[in-house]
């Protein structure tokens, strides 16, 4: 027998997962590529050092010297720009790993398991559902003063239980399939069923939700800049920049516009990669 | 269908809704203990400590009294609104909250629409011309405007169409109904852009599924004309997904309305908060968590009811077999 | 007309008339259907039978213009002097629902979930017939009546709150609201049990034969067709294989595929030693292009099936084949179809007094939602050595519940389990030790092959893992790996493969291999076969009666089919709303049922006999 | 377009509307043309009117369309009538004021010196946020229906210019005691004498004023005023820009605020307020007169001013403008006195010579707090004082915490900007004042506790003759030049914003008069 011969007819009766066009997905790599890169390197790179003040020269337009002109304090923009990179890399990655392990823990325990744990992280979840996390870390920063790595800290508390549920909800649609069950019956131990049965068959939707929450926070804690409750003054940041340079909107819009299509561009290029990785990883497994 | 059935499950549902919101209230009233200084302090919001104003906010507030209690005399005076003062005003809270609605209100209302004519129609468009590249347009466009928070739409349309090609006022609210539409179009749209792009997709995919599904087949095979169909089976269906998730978009939307309402000076309560938290002004910051929280879960519990009315299954939960 | 087909005279002038249909993918041009004739007088039943996959519901969308996107019709498919296949979506509106009806398989999907029945039935009648509402209404009262419901408060409930018979009548109603001339059934009785099973078919005959209305019988089940229909097409992968009357296909196959599916169906009303299995799984329709879409697994097949695809030879009196082979082999077919006949008898003697497994009224009470159910209620049911007992009973009678509590997925609310001397009633009480010896003793195959077993692990994964996990020593863990893939019949190199790229018979050959890698002494296997298709049902029947006999372990047999328990047990339990209602040995129980219930369930087995749907 | 000191002069070489003295008689406005509505935009919300309570520089200059002083303080901070005809210091600490007759409350009835009786004491009653500013009251006495007598506790030369501040507006005594506690109030408002009456009040939008017919100036040309409430400097140049506001009398951030608004908008003055730089004196390594001497000299400030976005009026190196002496003295008189003062250049050399002098000649981290508004001076503070090797960590904190470091034990290393100012030097003495014990108190955000200045503060006030006084805060400016507890940054200006209209004589006490009498069309 070929070894077409034994595709099943499932496989040819599923629809057909649907790629994306390979060329978006590659620049959405490429672009995700050069944001690393600026936040590894940015400060080496950068044509000027993004602190340096010319306040005498500030609100220089693009031009050869700055590429995209100078700030109120005279910074160079583009240096600030590539500088900018890496806070609004690390925060998200920290979150998203944290996260990540946390609320893939608890959402298998949770699912698997039943009990305690999933009424905790269901509770802790309907909390997180009523007000939105942003909400809570603006009252949570505003009395506490604020800053970056304050702001870090409650996105990984707030978006654990997010995960977990995620999390949760894909383990609780692996437990009652029959691999599981007849692992049970074999009699392997609970703890290698969830590690080595059912992680890896929800493990596209921990990447693709780790993803989107990396994605997700990168919006955020930006936005927490843009209110002045994330980054301290001075560092260059993306959302940092959007709201020092918003009375420039009119002087030097470049200023604005670009940490602002920056902030848009990387978080579409994560969100199109983590939608492709889901497709992706869970095609692998094929089948049902 | 037993009204029973349905006033129970709402008695349920507000029950449990009291329960979140007596847990909500407790953290929000914490709030004044976490914040650095004492107690005391939250409430001088920076004024000078003179002993007859700590007197008379020790008075007002009970710092005298065990924490819970301060809590539950706190709670009997939130239930009627009394938040207390502005530390930064000196003015009832609520009555500034009061002040404020307005605007908040009017962007809501106005972005919410928006969400459900960008969402869902182009959502079902898309759907019915699935993998046709005015569908691919549509979802690579969702996927690009629901990686855009509000802020950065609400700059960049900002720059386009105040400043590049000024159309649209940049800031203000305006005086009555259509000069108000006019000034609020464009932070409505940036409001509403990401989250009609979450709907764009949601709606998208349950079409899809619907459309999928072997009683659109069957009905068709009946003779039941194209839009028939697609209207009163498609649509109908597809909505119930929709219906359901429209409750918690309204928690977007106060997270959204923050940032949009900074970023065009709108002076709605999203401002407020902002303005409350960089002043510490924390009866004020109470008050408004409490009041978007209660919303919040309000809002939640009218699209649970939505959800009981467009789709019988849930209704008919307790009988069917 | 393609050059190869001669046309028979059907009965009567045909109001379909299909030539040479072939339905392919638009971009690829990949074939689904390679060649469909078909002819359908006024008032005549035909039947398509074939396996899953093989083309049937693609080519009844075709035939209601209803094909999926990326999908195309050609050919000709005459109906009333237009050609189906090219008709416009305006000129489809006449026809869909007024000339041509359909229903489908799953009643549970086929209707609007969130509208009423009568509804359903109001909008489904023609729109000219100006009516009032009272009108209408009392017209779908009236339709419904006509499909044998008269409860008329059946109008104001959702379909959800029906039964799955009902809701299929429901649809039958609305299907038939605007009186087509041709009615499509796409395996109308498939999801349904039994004995409503037999009830629907014979409503659906009642009503085509009243009105006299043409009737399209798509099923997979041969003895369905042979019971329903005046005609049978078989249909394999794509391409007719052969047509004829009922009754003489039935009596003598002539393409050694239908008659390989005769075989393979194990007979109902006897015991045979073996039954005939076609090896093998079905390929798709462009897997088998220009060749003879059966030769692969075909054990007459020669160079000659190989060259082209053969043409659909007349071999008879309204009987064609595409069997370029079958003067060759004509007789060798009619041997293997009396031997085939033969039959078995049953174990004699008593049941050994050694119970590996003994149960004592056992309960299981689901709670959920304000409900309780009773899914398995007071039931005792033995297993001893070295036997094979068969639970039987339609759906939701508790037999997946009872295998559960036996494997400690599910602890009973009451009663009492012992496996081998150890009393289980709750696993958690259990010592290690003690676990480890259940897991030994007793070990389960499940229905579904492609869910049970891990999608992102190998079949050696799998089965090294079943290994070690009992024996945690365990040394030349890969030839014992080979060992048990050859003990199913599957060569080691299966042991690298993923379950996706396996087939259905494959994945349970595979689930098998790892329920024995602990060597168990009893095998649960709940429905290992329904999900599978006719054609390898029977092999993996084979494969666990083989399995039973070399390693003289007990089996407990779960299966809501009677043909197959026969040939699977040597003891019969027969439950029903979660009792067992009557038990005995097999033989006895099922020709000479004692309880109503147990004669109930034999008498729906599909049998050809003109009475089946008329009793 | 910008606001450098090029922009100082009006486009066709004269002097700005902005910088000549207001030339009507009291009472009239400036131009006469008839403006039916004038919309004027705030950064910032109006909460209340009532002149005890509120707070927000912008709500303080729409008050003061409605709500009048006794006196006005002329550009040369030389005192004019206004509600008061004439005044005159009777005793040692005896001031006596004589009413205008005829001025009418909005209501009708007549001003007389039992409402500036009560006016008064509600604006010194304890609990009045502005109860300093009357600290030295004795007792406020209603002599005859026009005349107004004030007792003071000692002589006090600063008390002068109190009758003619914001902080000591009238209102109407009956109106006050109806309404009680709700006196003030958005519902409630209150009854003043102003040329404008208070119609309504929204804290979220603004204010609606209307011209008072009963006058005692005559009628204001100008028919409504709408006062808008913007949210930042941003909203409401965009605003300005889209025609629906026509003034904006204070811009924080004028050189961004022109550029949203579209160019020419904006006029900016210097003020005698002076910005500082406040040092910690009490702790390590402030402590050392070395290091503030080094952080002096490394302050540049043009930077500063630059980085102020056109908010400054210009460099300014004492913590007494020149402006206050001015009124002790003539220009020359003032130049003399000053010249022993010790100032501090921009000299990276020095700065660095005097580091090395001190006890941590390689420089030192040190954490500097700051409140959001004022980040950006502070980043180009660090970034100066890091030339010399002292490394600054900015710290954002909200503004209850910065004012609850500022009020505690430890004070902050900080800036700030020190407000609107009085035309007396003694003013300066807010920010270096001590309890009994010696101990910094009130604004003394250095703690500078130098023992010789307290006896200097309070002779200033005693001593009424201005060239003894001159001497007096001369001294004062020696010590302070000599142990640098301030590093003073800039002379605060005011900006006023408009495309239609100008502000006549809009020095630093512009905001003490119903202002918009003043407005002129460009
Ligand atoms: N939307 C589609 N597009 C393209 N090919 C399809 C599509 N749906 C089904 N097919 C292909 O058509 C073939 C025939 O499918 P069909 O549903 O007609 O089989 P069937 O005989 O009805 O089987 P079953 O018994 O499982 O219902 C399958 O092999 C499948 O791969
Ligand atoms: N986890 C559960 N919770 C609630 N009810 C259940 C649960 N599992 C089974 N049931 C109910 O118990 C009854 C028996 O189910 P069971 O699966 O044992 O039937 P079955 O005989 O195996 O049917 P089938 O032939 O459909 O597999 C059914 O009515 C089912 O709805
Ligand atoms: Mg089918
Ligand atoms: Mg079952």
């Amino acid at each position: 027998m070929t070894e077409a011969a034994i595709t099943t007819p499932q496989r040819l009766t599923g629809r057909r997962v649907r790629r994306r066009p390979p060329v978006l997905i590659a620049l959405c790599f490429a672009f995700m590529a050069l944001v690393l890169l600026m936040a590894i390197a940015g400060p080496m790179l950068a044509p000027h050092d993004p602190a340096q003040q010319d306040v005498l020269g500030s609100l220089a337009p693009p031009g050869a010297e700055h590429w995209l002109g100078t700030d109120g304090l005279g910074r160079d923009v583009f240096s600030r720009m590539l500088a900018g990179a890496q806070s609004a890399i690390l925060g998200p990655l920290v979150i998203a790993l944290a996260s990540m392990v946390c609320g893939n823990l608890l959402g298998l325990l949770a699912g698997y398991r039943g009990g305690i744990i999933d009424s905790l992280v269901m509770r802790w979840v309907d909390l997180m559902v009523a007000i939105p996390s942003l909400l809570i870390i603006i009252v949570v920063a505003g009395a506490l003063g604020g800053g970056y790595w304050l702001a870090v800290g409650l996105l990984i508390v707030l978006t654990i239980p997010t995960d977990a549920r995620v999390m949760r909800a894909a383990t609780l649609e692996q437990t009652p399939r029959p691999y599981v069950e007849a692992a049970k019956t074999l009699g392997v131990t609970d703890g290698r069923i969830m590690v080595r049965h059912i992680w890896p068959n929800i493990a596209a939707a921990a990447v693709a939700n780790s993803v989107i929450i990396f994605a997700g926070s990168l919006v955020s804690l930006a936005g927490l800049s843009f209110l002045g409750l994330g980054a301290e003054p001075g560092t260059p940041d993306w959302g940092q920049m959007l709201s020092e340079n918003q009375p420039l909107l009119f002087t030097n819009p470049v200023a604005i516009i670009a940490p602002g299509i920056a902030i848009a561009l990387t978080a579409t290029s994560v969100n199109l990669v983590g939608d492709w990785i889901y497709e992706k990883m869970s095609s692998r497994g094929a089948g049902r | 269908m037993s009204a029973r059935a349905i006033l129970l499950m709402i008695g349920k549902r507000l029950v449990a809704l009291v329960v979140l919101i007596a847990i909500l209230s407790f953290l929000v009233f914490s709030l004044v203990h976490i914040a650095p200084g004492t107690v005391v302090d939250a409430y001088l919001g920076g004024k000078p400590a003179t002993p007859e104003l700590v007197q008379a906010l020790t008075e007002r507030y009970h710092l005298d009294e065990p924490f819970l209690t301060q809590y539950w005399l706190w709670l009997r005076d939130a239930l009627v609104f009394d938040f207390g003062e502005s530390t930064l005003t000196t003015l009832p809270v609520t009555d500034e909250i009061g002040a404020r609605l307005g605007p908040s209100a009017f962007l809501a209302v106005y972005a919410y629409l928006l969400t459900l004519i960008l969402g869902v129609i182009p959502g079902v468009v898309a759907a019915l011309r699935q993998r046709k590249t005015l569908d691919r347009g549509l979802v690579a466009g969702a996927v690009v405007a629901l990686s855009t928070p509000p802020f950065v739409m609400g700059i960049l349309l900002l720059y386009l169409f105040a400043v590049l090609v000024p159309v649209f006022p940049a800031a203000g609210l305006g005086e009555g109904f259509l000069d108000q539409l006019w000034h609020l179009t464009l932070p409505a749209l940036a409001l509403a852009l990401c989250v009609a792009a979450f709907l764009l997709r949601h709606s998208r995919a349950s079409m899809i599924k619907v459309l999928d599904q072997d009683y659109i087949m069957f009905a068709r095979a009946r003779g039941l004309s194209r839009r028939h169909v697609l209207v009163r089976y498609a649509f109908r269906n597809a909505l119930i997904p929709v219906v359901t998730v429209s409750g918690s978009l309204l928690a977007f939307f106060f997270a959204g309305a923050v940032f949009v309402e900074t970023a065009f000076s709108l002076g709605g309560i999203g401002e407020l908060l902002v303005q409350a938290t960089e002043t510490s002004d924390m009866p004020m910051i109470q008050a408004l968590a409490m009041l978007i929280a209660v919303l919040i879960v309000l809002a939640n519990l009218l699209a649970d009811l939505a959800y009981v009315a467009i789709d019988p299954r849930i209704r008919f939960e307790g009988r069917s077999a | 007309m393609s050059p190869h087909t001669e046309r028979v005279p059907a009965s009567g002038p045909p109001v379909l008339d299909i030539e040479d249909m072939r339905i392919e993918r638009a971009g690829t041009g990949d074939p689904i259907v390679t060649a469909l004739d078909l002819r359908l007088a006024a008032g005549e039943s035909v039947g398509i039978v074939g396996e899953s996959g093989s083309g049937k519901s693609m080519s009844a969308k075709a035939l209601i213009g209803l094909l999926p996107e990326g999908v195309v019709a050609k050919g000709s498919a005459r109906f009333d002097g237009e050609n189906l296949l090219d008709l416009s979506e305006r000129q489809w509106r006449t026809i869909r629902g007024r000339q041509i009806g359909m229903i489908m398989q799953d009643p549970f999907t086929m209707l609007n979930p969130v509208m009423r029945c009568g509804r359903i039935l109001e909008e489904s009648l023609l729109a000219q017939r100006r009516l009032s509402r009272a009108e209408r209404r009392a017209e779908a009262i009236r339709r419904l009546a006509e499909v044998g419901i008269t409860d008329e408060t059946v109008v104001d409930r959702y379909p959800f709150q029906l039964s799955g018979g009902m809701r299929q009548r429901v649809a039958i109603a609305a299907a038939l609201a605007r009186d087509p001339q041709v009615l499509i059934a796409d395996e109308p009785s498939t999801a349904l049990d039994v004995v409503t099973q037999r009830e629907v078919l014979a409503l659906i005959k009642r009503i085509q034969e009243a009105r006299g209305m043409a009737l399209i019988l798509i099923t997979h089940d041969l003895r369905v067709a042979f019971a329903t229909c005046d005609r049978i097409q078989v249909l394999y992968a794509g391409s007719l294989v052969e047509a004829g009357r009922a009754d003489d296909v039935r009596e003598r196959p002539l393409h050694p595929y239908s008659q390989g599916l005769l075989l393979s169906e194990p007979p109902a009303d006897r015991r045979v030693r073996q039954l005939v299995a076609i090896p093998g799984s079905v390929p798709s329709a462009a897997e088998v292009r220009d060749r003879c879409s059966f030769e692969s697994r075909c054990r007459w097949a020669r160079q000659v099936c190989r060259d082209g695809e053969p043409p659909l030879a007349v071999v008879g009196d309204d009987r064609r084949s595409r069997c370029v082979r079958l003067p060759e082999i004509e007789a060798e077919m009619a041997a293997l179809l009396s031997k085939a006949e033969e039959r078995e008898d049953g174990p004699a003697g008593s049941r050994s007094d050694d119970a590996l497994i003994d149960v004592v009224n056992i309960q299981k009470v689901f709670r959920s939602g304000g409900r309780t159910v009773r899914a398995v209620d007071d039931v005792s049911i033995s297993v001893r050595a070295g036997e094979s007992v068969g639970i039987v009973g339609e759906s939701g009678s508790g037999k997946t519940t009872l295998a559960r509590m036996l494997v400690g997925l599910e602890s009973p609310t009451g009663g009492e389990i012992v496996i081998d001397g150890i009393p289980v009633r709750r696993w958690r009480d259990l010592t290690t030790n003690e676990r480890r010896r259940l897991r030994r003793t007793v070990q389960t195959v499940f229905q579904d092959p492609y869910s049970s077993l891990n999608p992102m692990r190998s079949v050696g994964w799998a089965l090294k893992e079943a290994i070690v996990t009992h024996d945690r020593g365990a040394t030349g863990v890969e030839r014992r790996v080979g060992e048990l893939l050859e003990s199913v019949g599957l060569s080691p190199g299966y042991a690298r493969r993923r379950p996706a790229s396996l087939s259905g018979g494959e994945r349970q050959r595979v689930a098998i291999a790892r329920a024995l890698a602990v060597e168990p002494r009893v095998l649960i296997c709940d429905e290992p076969v329904s999900a599978l298709d006719m054609s390898v049902q029977a092999q993996i029947l084979n494969l666990l009666r083989q399995i039973r006999a070399e390693r003289g372990i007990s089996c407990l047999f779960i299966t809501h089919d009677l043909s197959i328990v026969r040939q699977a047990s040597e003891y019969l339990y027969v439950m029903h709303l979660g009792k067992v209602v009557e038990s005995g040995p097999t033989e006895s129980v099922l020709d000479h049922p004692r309880d109503d219930y147990t004669a109930q369930l034999l008498s729906s087995v599909p049998r050809p006999e003109e009475q089946w749907l008329t009793t | 377009a910008g606001t450098g000191p090029a922009a100082r002069k009006d486009p066709d070489g004269g002097p700005r509307p902005a910088d000549t003295a207001r030339s009507a008689d009291p009472g009239k406005p400036v131009s006469d043309q008839h403006i039916p509505r004038l919309s004027l935009g705030i950064a910032g919300q109006i909460t209340l009117v009532n002149p005890a309570e509120n707070m927000g520089a912008g709500g303080l200059y729409a008050n003061q369309l409605g709500l009048e002083p006794l006196l006005r303080i002329d550009a040369q901070g030389k005192l004019q009538p206004w509600l008061a005809t004439e005044w005159k210091r009777v005793g040692d600490k005896v001031y006596e004021y004589t009413l205008r007759q005829g001025v009418k409350f909005w209501d009708g009835t007549e001003l007389t010196s039992q409402d500036v009786k009560y006016s008064w004491d509600r604006l010194r009653a304890t609990g009045s946020r502005r109860s300093a500013y009357f600290a030295p009251v004795d007792t406020v006495e209603a002599a005859d229906t026009y005349t107004v007598r004030v007792r003071l506790k000692q002589p006090d030369a600063s008390w002068q210019y109190t009758p003619a501040m914001w902080y000591s507006v009238v209102f109407q005594k009956k109106f006050a005691e109806q309404t009680g506690t709700k006196f003030g109030q958005p519902g409630t408002l209150l009854v003043a004498t102003g040329p404008w009456k208070f119609d309504s009040l929204n804290p979220a939008t603004g204010m609606e004023l209307s011209a008072h017919a009963g006058y005692w100036g005559g009628k204001p040309r100008v028919d409504r005023i709408s006062v808008k409430s913007f949210a930042d400097d941003n909203s409401m140049a965009l605003a300005l820009r889209a025609g629906e506001i026509d003034l904006a009398p204070t811009v924080g951030g004028p050189t961004g605020f022109d550029a949203a608004a579209g160019g020419g908008t904006v006029t900016t003055v210097g003020t005698c307020a002076t910005s500082l730089l406040s040092l910690p004196l009490q702790q390590a390594p402030w402590n050392d007169v070395h290091v503030r001497r080094a952080v002096a000299h490394a302050i540049k400030r043009e930077d500063i001013v630059a980085a102020t976005q056109g908010r400054a009026g210009g460099p300014e190196s004492t913590l007494m403008s020149p402006l206050l002496l001015r009124t002790l003295g003539s220009e020359k008189e003032v130049k003399a006195a000053l010249e022993e003062v010790e100032t501090y250049p921009y000299d990276l050399k020095a700065a660095k010579a005097e580091l090395a002098r001190s006890s941590v000649p390689g420089g030192f981290r040190f954490t500097f707090k700051t409140i959001a508004a004022s980040a950006p001076i502070a980043q180009v503070i660090a970034a100066q004082l890091k030339q010399i090797g002292i490394d600054l960590e900015i710290k954002v904190l909200t503004e209850t915490a910065w004012y609850a470091e500022l009020g505690g034990q430890n004070k902050p290393l900080t800036y700030f900007e020190t407000g609107p100012c009085v035309p007396d030097p003694s003013w300066a003495a807010l920010f270096l004042s001590t309890d009994k014990t010696g101990a910094p108190v009130g604004l003394n955000f250095a703690g500078y506790t130098k023992p010789e200045m307290k006896k200097l503060l309070a002779d200033g006030l005693l001593e009424q003759d201005p060239q003894e006084r001159l001497a007096i805060y001369a001294k004062v400016l020696e010590h302070l030049g000599e142990d640098v507890p301030y590093v003073p940054l800039y002379a605060e200006g005011n900006t006023y914003a408009s495309i239609d209209y100008d502000l006549v004589e809009f020095g630093s006490f512009w905001s003490n008069m119903p202002w918009v009498l003043n407005v002129i069309p460009k």
